[in-house]
């Protein structure tokens, strides 16, 4: 089955790294243009997805082990939250990102990358995660 | 006339809300209700963003010459919703998964009658 | 620090959460909720204390003003729910950890605390926000891991349950944001306070009463009003036993508390009971959900069910409370808020301690349980007469304002109907009371101990809980009152 | 002791004896002592306030506000001094009767039934000493549900149907109409103190004040007003010490107790005569005295028939509050106690005969009297108080109302009177006659028997010969219950 489809594998494995930078563009274009967090998560979700779909999730397993998804969309959401958090303690109002430095400009910059960051994390965690538990809910609760 | 025409996009989202809310009533397979469930949200979605189309206006990103543009917060707002919406079917689906472990069924009506059989037992094994 | 408590109060159980799902030990994961849940106990009684010294507190997210940026705003009626919320969430995770380990299966145990505390986040977002659509989105936090939750029962009938209430609950939501997305087309805002204030100008326009319509129907279906209440009962009888508590306590008071925010904040400056005849309106559901769901609450047989319908019947005296719109009867709706809280804490910790130990709550198990699990038994009978009305109990002070509401708007037939229903509760209770002294255990039956001391003191602390306030309200009370004038006459301030 | 502290005491002295009566279920002997210690030391304090109640003082006692301007508060008045006496002397009678009656009948659950013995007359006394509608609905309540598991002490079938009878209507009634009735008042007038004179003159439309008696008048359940008088009988399951108490002393008394009360401080007899002239309340007492009266003639189960004359006699005292003479709600009070120690001993010497011979019917008393001399001759005290013929307490009772009712030319309330007093000697005195003076009729069964327990035989004594010596020495009650008119 998988060697018939060999254009899909050839075809796949030229674009997968593409898709991936794709998302990093998007993920880091985001704060001054179109793009962000939520978009790049998914589209970097899809390239990840297109490779299980290609070679199988088994595989798709090895590069990503149940507890690295789960890791993965649990440090989002953290890094997220964790921006927030140290921006209060730096005597900020929650999410301030006027606290991260000094200069008004980069504070602001610094603060919204982390968050789309973390955001990115999540939404790519959770949609892998998503996708790999419908695939084998069962195999994943056993593996680790 | 005029209130036709002039109101296509509210027309729109009525006839899509509509559609996914008979589908949610009326279908008995649960992925078919969740597929109804999201053309409902999805009519919402486009209500929100044609709501904040203005005439001859751009993308909201600000560049110099640009004087009209949408409104970028009910984009914003969908994109939050959108999100809770994929999470909502996500975890729909995953529930119609291990239903159908559990009842070897996605048919409302089938799970229905075993429910009701369930419901039989538990009385019969304590009275 | 204290000027970032109303953050850290939503934040806290949020950065907890994924640090619960990366670490999965069941033990090391629940003592780190119970420790989230105690801490923000001790953050919302903070903020209540400085609510009440100074007034309402405001805090602004990422430091953004308020139209613009989300905005939290804690008057004394959020604060009030927010203790409701932690304290109830911090008393049932004491109790949890038996009930957890015994109910659901040790890999998902993670899953439950994680889910818990997102839950948390959610019901504490929904009482703290300023802002409409911020609302939504704790809401639908709050939602999804309350699905997630319940599915987690043993019963396979919890997954139909959880799928049930997930497509109900989705849809109310919906309503719900299709009514922020009407008003926010005619004001171009989402701040409560701000939309308070255009209000009034545009509240003739159809648009806007679309709106309202959407908003109420949409919150209904989430607090379980009479005859949108019907994914309750399974929601509550398939989950498991703490989930069931923590839920019944505090997920359909939220939800009063965005009807109550809609209605008397966002709709502060416009009579919108003359709009639609949504008083009316209310008012008759509110008395059907009396009468319809204590009588069906009569002839079940599995005791979860019979007060999950009791719930549903409660949420009509709190919504009854509320469709007075006077000082009174508002009163009475936030005090039965609390009220209620308590008492169905107490019987459904109660109840899942008797799941514990007999595996079921059919009123079979309790056959003659009153002398062989006694302190458990006695506690459930105190939330029973609590819901009867008999004085010393918590039910008691809400009949009073209740009953009181309606004499006060001349309604006296309402005043009987209300008492009337409270009769009903006699009988089902009384089935219960029946089941636990007056029949014999079966012959059969093997020898039953009662449940380890860290689910009986958080049960017996909300018993406790319902006799203590039941026999001092004036210090809830004059907290109901306040709110319930702050609601009629200020809005948000 | 100051009168604040004595009234704490009194309030807790039943509460720290429940409790310490579960600790001690193990040892019966320590149990029962612990029972009637209590017992004695609630006496006491009770007592200790008669002087001071006596000179005109009003001990009163503020726990703390339960609503905003609504305390839970404790006023020592006449009328509630009356009750807590002879509640609390009863309850030393009564443990000494029971600690015989429970041994000699095998009961089970003992423990409980003393440890809700206990509460039962904790919320009787708080019922008395109330300062106002709202703690006396409390204890009102309190008294019902406390003295639910002693009704269903048998835990058998017919226990729990008459337990659901007794807990459906008290409960319905209290809840139904009396609670209504208090919300109300309390909207009205502002205030639910009891106040000498009443609270509500001037406050409300004559149809209001009608309609508001009314909801006092049924809603007081335990006062077996018809048509909710059912559960008296209903409740006839429970054990003889337990129907002794419910229908002599803590429970039904509470109830005419709160008639009289609300009556006198809530409308105010002076009120009330000048307002509405509440007569359909004379003809709904006279009717269920004598309704009662004749069901009372055709039952043959000896409980049951004092059931109906305890519900014909409550009305004695409803009908003399409804008389609004100043003379006849003296002879209401008077009623309270006087009728608490004949029934009490009437209840007394059915739970001996059922003891010492397991007879329940009226018609297997022939001759019984000669075995059991002591019980029957303090039945035959008893039966005389209730019908009034001295020297027997019962007559002074009776006199007071009768003179109160010519005096207000209420010929009616005479004419029910005398028709009951013949009613109740056709359904008493055939009893004492069979026992004295027919054959006993030959049966194998219970052959030989003698006299019941010795603390049995003692506590109906007792309570016979206070009915005798009431008559004698009435003052100690008249004195008090003077000072409500």
């Amino acid at each position: 089955m998988l060697n018939r489809a060999s254009i899909l594998r050839v075809v796949s494995k030229l674009l997968i790294p593409p898709i991936m930078v794709f998302a990093l563009y998007v993920q880091f274009h985001g704060d001054f243009g179109p793009g962000g967090g939520f978009q790049a998560g998914v589209i970097f979700a899809a390239a990840f997805i297109l490779y299980a779909l290609i070679f199988g999730v088994d595989n798709a397993r090895k590069v990503a082990p149940a507890w690295l998804t789960r890791t993965l969309l649990a440090s989002g959401l953290l890094l997220y939250t964790g921006v927030g958090v140290v921006a209060m303690m730096l005597g900020g109002d929650f999410l301030d990102y006027s606290m991260l430095a000094t200069d008004q400009k980069s504070a602001q910059h610094l603060g919204i990358t982390l968050i789309e960051l973390g955001v990115g994390t999540t939404v790519s965690g959770a949609m892998i995660t998503i996708f790999l538990i419908f695939d084998g809910r069962l195999r994943a609760e056993k593996d680790d | 006339m005029e209130t036709f025409y002039g109101l296509f996009n509210y027309w729109i989202v009525i006839v899509l809300m509509m559609m996914g809310f008979y589908m949610v009533i009326a279908q008995h397979n649960l992925i078919k209700k969740i597929i109804g469930l999201n053309v409902f949200q999805v009519s919402v979605f486009v209500f929100y963003i044609s709501m904040s189309k203005i005439k001859g206006g751009t993308a909201p990103i600000l560049t110099d010459g640009i004087e009209i543009y949408s409104n970028p917060l009910p984009h914003v707002l969908i994109l939050t919703a959108i999100v809770v919406g994929v999470a909502t079917t996500a975890l729909g689906l995953a529930l119609t998964v291990r239903i159908k472990d559990a009842f070897d069924t996605i048919e409302d009506d089938e799970i229905a009658i075993l429910e009701k059989e369930d419901q039989e037992r538990e009385r019969g094994t304590i009275s | 620090m204290s000027t970032q408590l109303p953050a850290l109060q939503v934040v806290l159980p949020l950065l907890m959460a994924p640090i619960a799902l990366i670490i999965r030990n069941p033990r090391f994961v629940w003592m780190l909720t119970l420790i989230v849940t105690w801490t923000t106990l001790a953050i919302s009684l903070s903020l209540l204390m400085q609510v009440l010294d100074s007034g309402t507190i405001t805090y602004r997210i990422g430091g953004w003003a308020a139209p613009w940026g989300i905005e939290y705003v804690l008057d004394k009626v959020g604060a009030f729910v927010l203790v409701i919320v932690s304290a109830i969430g911090s008393l049932v995770m004491t109790y949890a950890r038996r009930s957890v380990e015994q109910e659901i299966p040790a890999e998902r145990i993670y899953l439950f605390y994680t889910m818990f505390l997102l839950c948390l986040t959610g019901l504490l977002g929904i009482t703290i926000t300023g802002d409409v659509f911020n609302l939504f989105v704790f809401l639908e936090i709050s939602s999804l891991s309350s699905y997630v939750m319940i599915s987690l029962g043993r019963d396979r009938r919890a997954l139909t349950a959880a799928y049930r209430y997930l497509i109900m609950g989705t849809i109310g939501a919906t309503f719900y944001i299709i009514g922020v997305g009407l008003m926010y087309m005619m004001t171009g805002t989402l701040n409560m306070a701000d939309l308070a204030t255009l209000m009034p100008a545009i509240a003739d326009t159809r648009v806007i009463q679309a709106a309202l319509a959407f908003l109420t129907v949409g919150i209904c279906l989430k607090l379980a009003l009479f005859p949108l209440h019907l994914w309750l009962p399974n929601a509550y009888t398939y989950a498991p036993s703490m989930v069931t508590a923590f839920l019944a306590a505090t997920a359909t008071k939220v939800a009063v508390y965005i009807l109550i925010r809609i209605i008397f904040t966002v709709f502060g400056g416009v009579n919108v009971f003359e709009i639609l005849g949504l008083q009316n309106i209310l008012m008759t559901l509110a008395i059907f959900a009396m009468f319809a769901a204590s009588t069906i609450a009569i002839y079940q047989d599995n005791a979860k069910r019979m007060f999950a319908y009791s719930s549903i019947a409660q949420v009509g005296y709190i919504i009854l409370g509320l469709s007075f719109a006077s000082e009174t009867g508002m009163a009475a709706g936030i005090i039965h808020l609390f009220n209620h809280a308590i008492m169905k804490c107490t019987i459904f910790l109660g109840l899942g301690c008797v799941a514990l130990r007999m595996g079921g709550v059919s009123i079979r198990d309790m056959y003659g349980l009153g002398t062989r699990m006694p302190w458990t038994m006695a506690a459930i009978v105190v939330g029973g007469l609590s819901l009867i009305g008999i004085p010393m109990t918590v039910g008691f002070v809400s009949k009073w304002y209740l009953v009181r509401a309606a004499l006060e708007a001349d309604m006296w037939p309402v005043a009987v109907l209300i008492v009337l229903s409270s009769l009903l509760a006699i009988i089902y209770v009384w089935r219960i009371v029946e089941a636990a002294y007056l029949k014999p255990a079966p012959e059969n039956a093997e020898p039953v101990s009662e449940v380890p001391l860290s689910m009986l003191l958080p049960l017996w602390v909300m018993a406790l809980a319902s006799i203590y306030f039941g026999l001092d309200a004036t210090n809830t009370l004059t907290i109901a009152l306040d709110a319930a004038d702050i609601l009629l006459n200020g809005g948000l301030q | 002791m100051s009168p604040e502290t004595t009234i704490q005491a009194a309030l807790l002295t039943p509460v720290i004896g429940a409790v310490l009566i579960s600790l001690c279920g193990r040892w019966t002997n320590l149990r029962e002592t612990v029972t009637l210690v209590t017992a004695v030391i609630l006496f006491s304090l009770v007592i200790s306030l008669y002087p001071l109640v006596l000179e005109g003082g009003r001990p009163s006692l503020v726990v703390g506000e339960m609503l905003p301007n609504l305390s839970i508060a404790f006023t020592v008045e006449p009328l509630g001094m009356l009750f807590a006496c002879i509640a609390s002397f009863l309850w030393i009678v009564n443990s000494l009767y029971s600690i015989g009656y429970m041994r000699g009948n095998n009961e089970k659950n003992q423990t409980r039934f003393y440890v809700c013995f206990a509460i039962a007359l904790a919320s009787s006394v708080a019922i008395a000493f109330a300062g106002n509608m709202m703690t006396l609905f409390i204890f009102y309540e309190a008294l019902t549900i406390s003295t639910y598991p002693l009704v269903t002490h048998a835990g058998t079938e017919k226990a729990k149907r008459g337990g659901r009878v007794y807990l459906g209507i008290l409960l319905s009634t209290s809840i139904g109409l009396l609670f209504l009735a208090i919300v109300w008042t309390w909207m009205i007038a502002g205030t639910l103190d009891f106040t000498p004179g009443g609270i509500l003159e001037g406050k409300a439309s004559n149809t209001i004040i009608g309609i508001l008696l009314a909801l006092y008048m049924f809603g007081i359940g335990k006062a077996a007003l018809m048509p909710f008088h059912r559960w008296l009988p209903a409740a006839m399951v429970a054990p003889t010490p337990v129907s002794a108490l419910l229908h002599a002393v803590a429970v039904v008394k509470a109830g005419v107790f709160t008639v009289v009360k609300v009556i006198i401080y809530i409308f105010g007899v002076d009120f009330l005569s000048v307002t509405i002239d509440p007569d359909w309340l004379l003809y709904i007492s006279g009717f269920t005295i004598l309704a009662a009266s004749i069901i009372a003639l055709r039952s043959d189960n000896l409980k049951r028939r004092l059931a109906y004359s305890t519900i014909s006699q409550l009305s004695y005292v409803i009908m003399a509050a409804a008389i609004l003479a100043p003379l006849s709600v003296l002879g209401a009070a008077l009623h309270i106690a006087v009728h608490a120690f004949g029934k009490i001993t009437l209840f007394f010497a059915a739970g001996s005969i059922y003891t010492a011979s397991h007879k329940t019917e009226v018609s297997q008393l022939d001759g019984i009297g000669r075995r059991m001399p002591w019980t029957m001759g303090a039945f035959a005290i008893g039966a005389l108080s209730m019908i009034g013929v001295p020297p027997t307490a019962g007559f002074i009772s009776k006199w007071y109302i009768l003179h109160g009712a010519f005096d207000s030319g209420q010929m009616l309330a005479v004419g029910i009177i005398i028709v009951s007093s013949l009613l109740n000697a056709s359904y008493f005195l055939p009893i004492v006659h069979a026992a004295f003076f027919k054959k006993e009729i030959e049966s194998p069964n219970h052959d030989d028997h003698g006299e019941a327990p010795f603390t049995v035989v003692i506590a109906l004594t007792v309570t016979a010969t206070i009915t005798i010596l009431l008559f004698f020495f009435p003052g100690i009650f008249i004195d008090l219950a003077r000072q409500l008119i």
